[in-house]
């Protein structure tokens, strides 16, 4: 079975390309896309640490619970960042992150 | 040995991953989005996480993949030009991730802590009454927020999302 | 790959994308074959041939390729929902005071699903211009990938079950939230207008009436209290759940006929509106494999499901085999299902959300209350 | 489900009793109300041939017919009556063409076909056009546009038809549209516009309804459009 | 939210030949333009070119569905002109016919009116309630859609004596089945919720709009050419006529359906009543109409129709003007689909029973 170590490089990966698109996207869309690639990277550390880690039985699967919290946040996060876009898309017919400038709707 | 259903299932979500952002259409990016998602639920079965791996497939593949394809009909259409700044922008992008990549992996490969060789496996009665006791017990405020944001989320959106009004307002405005 | 390559950029580019695809689709085509060459067939059927010996055939029989190919899995399905779309036909006709298929095989048209199938084949299959040729061509194939992974989960008996797993019904809801993903495909892909109507209208409405599916579900899980649909058959086994949750069921009937955009839910494909709505650029085997398989073995599925739910799987009078229970319990469901195509109209996109988002909810939650009240109670025999 | 449909023993007997002389709206400056007509003594001069042959074929039918036919007589004198006033309140130039049971014809001058079709529709009750026809009379260069209005709101008048007919010169046919009068005459008129060439004066949309869009012939329903030579 | 235009096209399988563009903003249409005339034959410039008596297969050809309601104005308005008097019996065969042929044309309507709301039943029952009508008019003129039985002066034959028994038997079915039709369609929640308080239409917008037939007569308005103004034997015949008063599609409908019993009701006394006798006037071979004008109008399934005869004594009539219930139901069209939903445009569409080769000519 894969250990620890190889879960972790994985999620490494994944987090760093959501870092890239980040900074090198300039649709809207692509960055939301990367933000939701970095917080799955986030995800799977959680649940891979807590499934190998071990801890009292009170506390034991802390990390299965906050990814479930991670994974409803991020849901409701993408909604609201959604919602934005089309506002934004309605008063200025594009969302090319370089040309939304001016402050005023 | 590595295992071979681990080692598919990472090349899968890397490359999709690169896929979501490289595509030409947002359409295709959409699209391998959703099957990243789709990889992250594999590794949780690998976990032998199988309630988190439906949880994860309900909400990441079916809701926020279905607004993102939603939306991206809706909206982001326009197909981006890649003008030479971008380029620069892209290739600083790239050394910045790898840079990241590197010192990660270098801090996360040598995890201390008592590390199992084997990940738990519990059966689902087990798993929910652990998860179930922890909500009650530590975790209750963190429950409540949790809920109380997911409302604001929702009335949120909605007000931001919302333009025209019912066939009364379309008529006479 | 018609347009030409300028620079070393496009090349890489071009390389990645073909290296995609074959990664996406080489382990889905060479795993299963995989499997089959490594286990079982070649060398089995060779020496069965020579001498089939009675316990080597049950050992195939009881392998997981065959459960999963054959009995409970696909190929019955695919039959049984063939079987369906001539079944619905009929029943129609009859309450509309006409025949119905008579021509195709001896018996009143009893090879008419198969007469449809060669007809669909024959007809050319047209993609119009402009249309986003791998996501059209790849629609088809995950409606009925989507379709039958449903089957995975339903226990036709004690032993016929594909996957014994104790997150079923968390199985059925993910399955459940792919569906709109391909109508949303489908729509976008079509690049027209009524399609991409039919799309957004398909959206709704499965939104709508997921949440009250769900909430309907949640009330016979609690009273099981396990995920595990052999659990939840296991247990109804003097009472089924349709006596103790008469609502759950109600709330779940209407919710599958929504699910399945069948008569009165039926706006996606709404003819007189917007023609066929998100299937409309689709013709020839391309529209069979949609409407002709996948849309029945949804039906199956759903109708199924409803009889696990709530009518006690395979519970009977023992003088008929439990499978056969099973069937006959979803033949009923089915043309349970079947008949308010007869006799109701369409509904209106608005009055169908209100129902969804108000009524639905709201019986869902009482049912929700019922569950808890009779766990209270102990009406259920305690385990 | 009630029946909604209420018995109407009432309305299938209007007909037969006498139809009182028409309800003229009171405006201030209609024109006296027509006396109510005795039932004039048969002998009197009848104004038309109609009434003579009603009168003629009375005498040698049976008892209940005789009073049905007295009613006909009694109703053509109202529309007498009534055609007599429309023509004195048109003045110059309008005449009543004839007056036949339920159906009676005025043409009017063409100046005044809007005026007197606001006075028809105010204060006799005229309220709604049944159809608009054009007639091609070559030999005295005319185009003839006949509006048949009918009555929804007065009962006495909703059995007869009024034909109000106008005359317009065939070189330059141009006639005021009584769109603005009644709402329901818009396509009509466009259809004789696009049949005939009569051009509707102050008509909202005055283009091609019927005929394809790129008809580029004479109007077709005009006397000098003659099929026979044209399918030949 | 951009508008969109739609074509709701000479093609599209809600609209016959007939095209309405349509300007959508979201599910709300905002403008609409009727384009009729994709089937306009010019029948008027036709009637010019042929006798009394040739004009009659060809004046029918446009409604096949109401073919002697589309010619019974015609036949009485060249009546009015020769000055002839119709026998007893063929007043009676002409009213039988022609209320079979309304319902024949209603249930056709109710048929089309079901499948634009998706309800194959109510598409189904009509279609195969047709049947028995047409074979009772193929019993008495020989066709089963255009029958051209009426001939200015009468009929063209009598009827075989096995017809009214034919016709009594029909009648009885009927009756039944119009109280199935009431349970499962017109009782049927779902229709109420799409039919009820759509399109509606106000009294004062029927008269000024100058709506004909079950349109007027759905919105308050009593008003059917064979009660203000009876021709033939109608006023010796005892029925009602139903009207109601909302106005929208519902009642369109409904009265439309009664109707239906209300034709029953008439073609049971004309059958019974039928006096024996000549069935026409011998035309003695003239078939010229004298100098004169004459304007004749009758209740045909869609509504009041109109034929305006202008003949100077020649060979041919001069001039012959249609005024179709479909052409004077056009202008509704638009009115009531401004501001409705695009889901809501079949049922108003649809629920005005416009039938535009009738409307073209």
């Amino acid at each position: 079975m894969a250990e620890l170590s190889s879960f972790l490089v994985l999620s490494a990966i994944l987090f760093s390309i959501g870092v890239y698109g980040i900074i090198s996207k300039k649709s809207a869309i692509r960055i939301l896309i990367s933000i939701e690639i970095m917080l799955n990277a986030v995800l799977l550390n959680f649940v891979a640490l807590s499934s190998f880690q071990v801890l009292e039985p009170p506390l034991l699967l802390t990390g299965q619970l906050f990814a479930m919290f991670v994974i409803t946040i991020a849901a409701a996060e993408a909604a609201v960042g959604l919602a934005l876009m089309v506002t934004v898309y309605r008063a200025h017919q594009s969302i090319e992150v370089s040309n939304l400038k001016r402050l005023k709707g | 040995m590595i295992d071979i259903p681990f080692l598919i299932l990472s090349v899968l979500a890397i490359v999709t991953a690169i896929m979501a952002l490289e595509s030409k259409e947002i359409i295709y990016g959409a699209v391998s989005l959703a099957i990243t998602f789709l990889m992250i639920a594999g590794f949780f079965i690998i976990l032998q996480v199988p309630f988190l791996a439906m949880f994860q497939i309900i909400i990441n593949v079916g809701a926020v993949a279905v607004i993102i394809l939603f939306t991206v009909m809706l909206v982001g259409t326009g197909t981006v030009v890649a003008t030479a700044r971008d380029r620069k922008n892209s290739i600083f992008a790239i050394t910045v991730g790898i840079v990241f990549a590197a010192g990660l992996i270098i801090i996360l490969s040598q995890w201390p802590g008592a590390i199992r060789a084997v990940p738990i496996s519990l059966s689902i009665k087990e798993w929910v009454g652990g998860i179930a006791s922890m909500l009650i017990g530590p975790f209750t405020p963190v429950f409540l927020t949790a809920a109380l944001l997911l409302t604001a989320a929702l009335i949120g959106a909605l007000t931001l999302a919302k333009s025209e009004g019912t066939p009364e307002e379309v008529k006479d405005g | 790959m018609s347009e030409p390559i300028e620079n070393v950029n496009d090349f890489i580019k071009k390389v990645l994308e073909i290296a995609f695809w074959v990664l996406i689709f080489l382990p889905m085509l060479i795993f299963p074959i995989i499997l089959i060459v490594e286990n079982y067939l070649p060398t089995k059927i060779s020496t069965l041939m020579a001498n089939p010996d009675p316990e080597m055939i049950f050992a195939l029989l009881d392998s997981d390729f065959f459960r999963v190919a054959v009995f409970p899995g696909f190929t019955f399905a695919a039959g049984f929902a063939a079987f369906i779309g001539l079944w619905e036909r009929k029943i129609l006709a009859k309450m509309q005071m006409r025949v119905g298929p008579l021509y195709a095989g001896k018996f009143e048209g009893i090879l008419q699903p198969i007469a449809d199938l060669l007809k669909l084949m024959s007809k050319e299959i047209i993609t119009p211009r402009g249309v986003d040729k791998p996501i059209f061509w790849a629609v088809p194939l995950i409606t009925v990938a989507i379709a039958a992974s449903l089957l995975a989960v339903i226990p036709l008996s004690e032993t016929s079950v594909i996957a014994r797993t104790d997150v079923g019904v968390l199985i059925i809801f993910a399955i459940l939230s792919f569906f709109p993903i391909a109508a949303l495909m489908a729509g976008w892909a079509s690049n027209s207008k009524y399609p991409l109507i039919g799309a957004l209208r398909a959206l709704h409405q499965m939104v709508a009436y997921e949440i009250p599916m769900i909430l309907a579900i949640l009330g016979v899980v609690i009273l099981s209290s396990s995920m595990n649909l052999l659990e939840i058959v296991r247990i109804q086994e003097n009472i089924w759940f349709l006596f103790l949750l008469p609502i759950g069921a109600v709330v779940f009937f209407i919710t599958a006929l929504a699910e399945l955009e069948r008569v009165p839910f039926d706006l996606p494909e709404a003819e007189s509106e917007i023609v066929t709505g998100w299937l409309t650029e689709y013709s020839g085997m391309l529209f069979g494999v949609i409407l002709g398989i996948a849309v029945y073995v949804k039906f199956y599925a759903f109708a199924a499901l409803f009889t696990v739910f709530f009518l006690g799987g395979w519970h009977g009078p023992s003088v008929i085999p439990a499978e056969i229970w099973f069937i006959l319990k979803t033949f009923l469901v089915i043309t349970l299902m079947i008949i308010p195509r007869g006799v109701y109209p369409r509904i209106r996109i608005d009055i169908m959300l209100r129902a969804g988002w108000a009524k639905l909810l709201m019986l869902s939650l009482l049912n929700i209350f019922v569950a808890l009240l009779i766990l209270e109670l102990g009406i259920l025999p305690v385990r | 489900m009630s029946n909604p449909v209420e018995s109407d023993k009432k309305s299938t007997d209007t007909a037969k009793q006498e139809v009182p002389p028409p309800k003229v709206v009171s405006t201030p400056s209609s024109p006296p109300p027509a006396p109510s007509a005795p039932p004039a003594p048969p002998a009197a001069k009848l104004p038309c041939e109609f009434c003579r042959r009603i009168l003629d074929s009375a005498e040698n039918l049976e008892k209940h017919k005789k009073d049905e036919h007295k009613a006909d007589l009694k109703k053509l004198q109202a529309l007498h009556t009534l055609s007599d006033s429309i023509v004195s309140k048109i003045g110059a130039g309008s005449s009543s063409s004839f007056v036949k049971p339920r159906r009676f014809k005025i043409s009017v001058p063409v100046k005044k076909i809007l005026k007197t079709a606001l006075y028809l529709r105010d204060d006799i009750g005229y309220d709604s056009v049944e159809s608009v026809s054009g007639v091609d009379w070559p030999n005295d260069n005319q185009f003839e546009v006949v509006y048949h209005l009918t009555s929804y709101s007065i009962k006495a008048l909703e059995d007869t038809v009024l034909a109000l007919s106008t005359k317009v010169p065939r070189d330059n046919p141009k006639a005021p549209s009584l769109e603005s009068v009644w709402k329901s005459s818009e396509y009509h008129e466009r259809e004789t516009h696009e049949m005939f060439g009569i051009i509707f004066k102050d008509h909202p949309c005055l283009d091609l309804l019927l005929l394809p869009e790129d008809w580029c012939d004479i109007p077709p329903l005009r006397k000098d459009f003659n099929l026979p030579r044209r399918t030949r | 939210m951009s508008t969109m235009s739609l074509s709701v096209g000479p093609q599209h399988p809600g609209s016959g030949h007939f095209r309405l563009q349509l300007k959508v903003k979201g599910d709300i249409i905002v403008d609409v333009v009727p384009d009729a005339g994709y089937v306009h034959r010019g029948e008027e410039k036709m009637c010019e070119y042929r006798n009394l008596v040739q004009n009659i297969p060809h004046l029918e050809r446009p409604v096949i569905l109401d073919s002697v309601g589309v010619l019974y104005p015609y036949v009485l308005a060249c009546e009015d002109l020769l000055d002839i008097e119709v026998p007893e019996r063929a007043q009676y065969l002409r009213v039988a016919m022609a209320e079979i042929n309304r319902i024949i044309s209603h249930l056709y309507w109710l048929g089309i009116y079901g499948i634009f709301l998706g309800h194959s039943t109510m598409f189904m029952w009509p279609m195969g309630d047709r049947e028995p009508f047409i074979d009772l008019a193929q019993l008495a003129s020989g066709a089963r859609v255009t029958f051209a039985y009426l001939v200015p002066g009468g009929v063209r034959n009598d009827v075989p004596d096995s017809f009214e028994s034919q016709a009594l038997k029909v009648i009885r079915y009927f009756e039944g089945r119009l109280r199935e039709y009431d349970n499962i369609f017109f009782s049927n929640p779902l229709f109420l919720g799409r039919t009820k308080g759509v399109g509606v239409l106000t009294k004062k917008d029927a008269i000024s709009l100058g709506a004909v037939g079950p349109t007027l007569r759905g919105s308050g308005i009593r008003s059917d050419v064979r009660k203000t103004e009876p021709y033939d034997v109608y006023d010796e015949l005892d029925f009602d006529i139903p009207v109601l008063d909302e106005g929208d599609s519902y009642s369109r409908a409904m009265v439309a359906f009664l109707e239906m019993k209300e034709s029953l009701k008439i073609i049971k006394q004309a059958v019974e009543k039928m006096p024996k006798g000549p069935v026409k006037v011998g035309m003695r071979g003239q078939v010229r109409l004298p100098a004169g004008e004459s304007y004749a109008r009758a209740e045909a399934a869609r509504g009041a129709m109109s034929y305006y005869i202008v003949s100077d004594a020649g060979k041919f009539p001069y001039r012959i003007k249609i005024s179709p219930p479909s052409f004077r139901n056009l202008p509704t069209i638009p009115f009531l689909l401004k501001g409705a939903r695009l889901a809501d445009m079949p049922v108003i569409y649809w629920g005005i029973n416009y039938w535009p080769v009738e409307a073209d000519r």
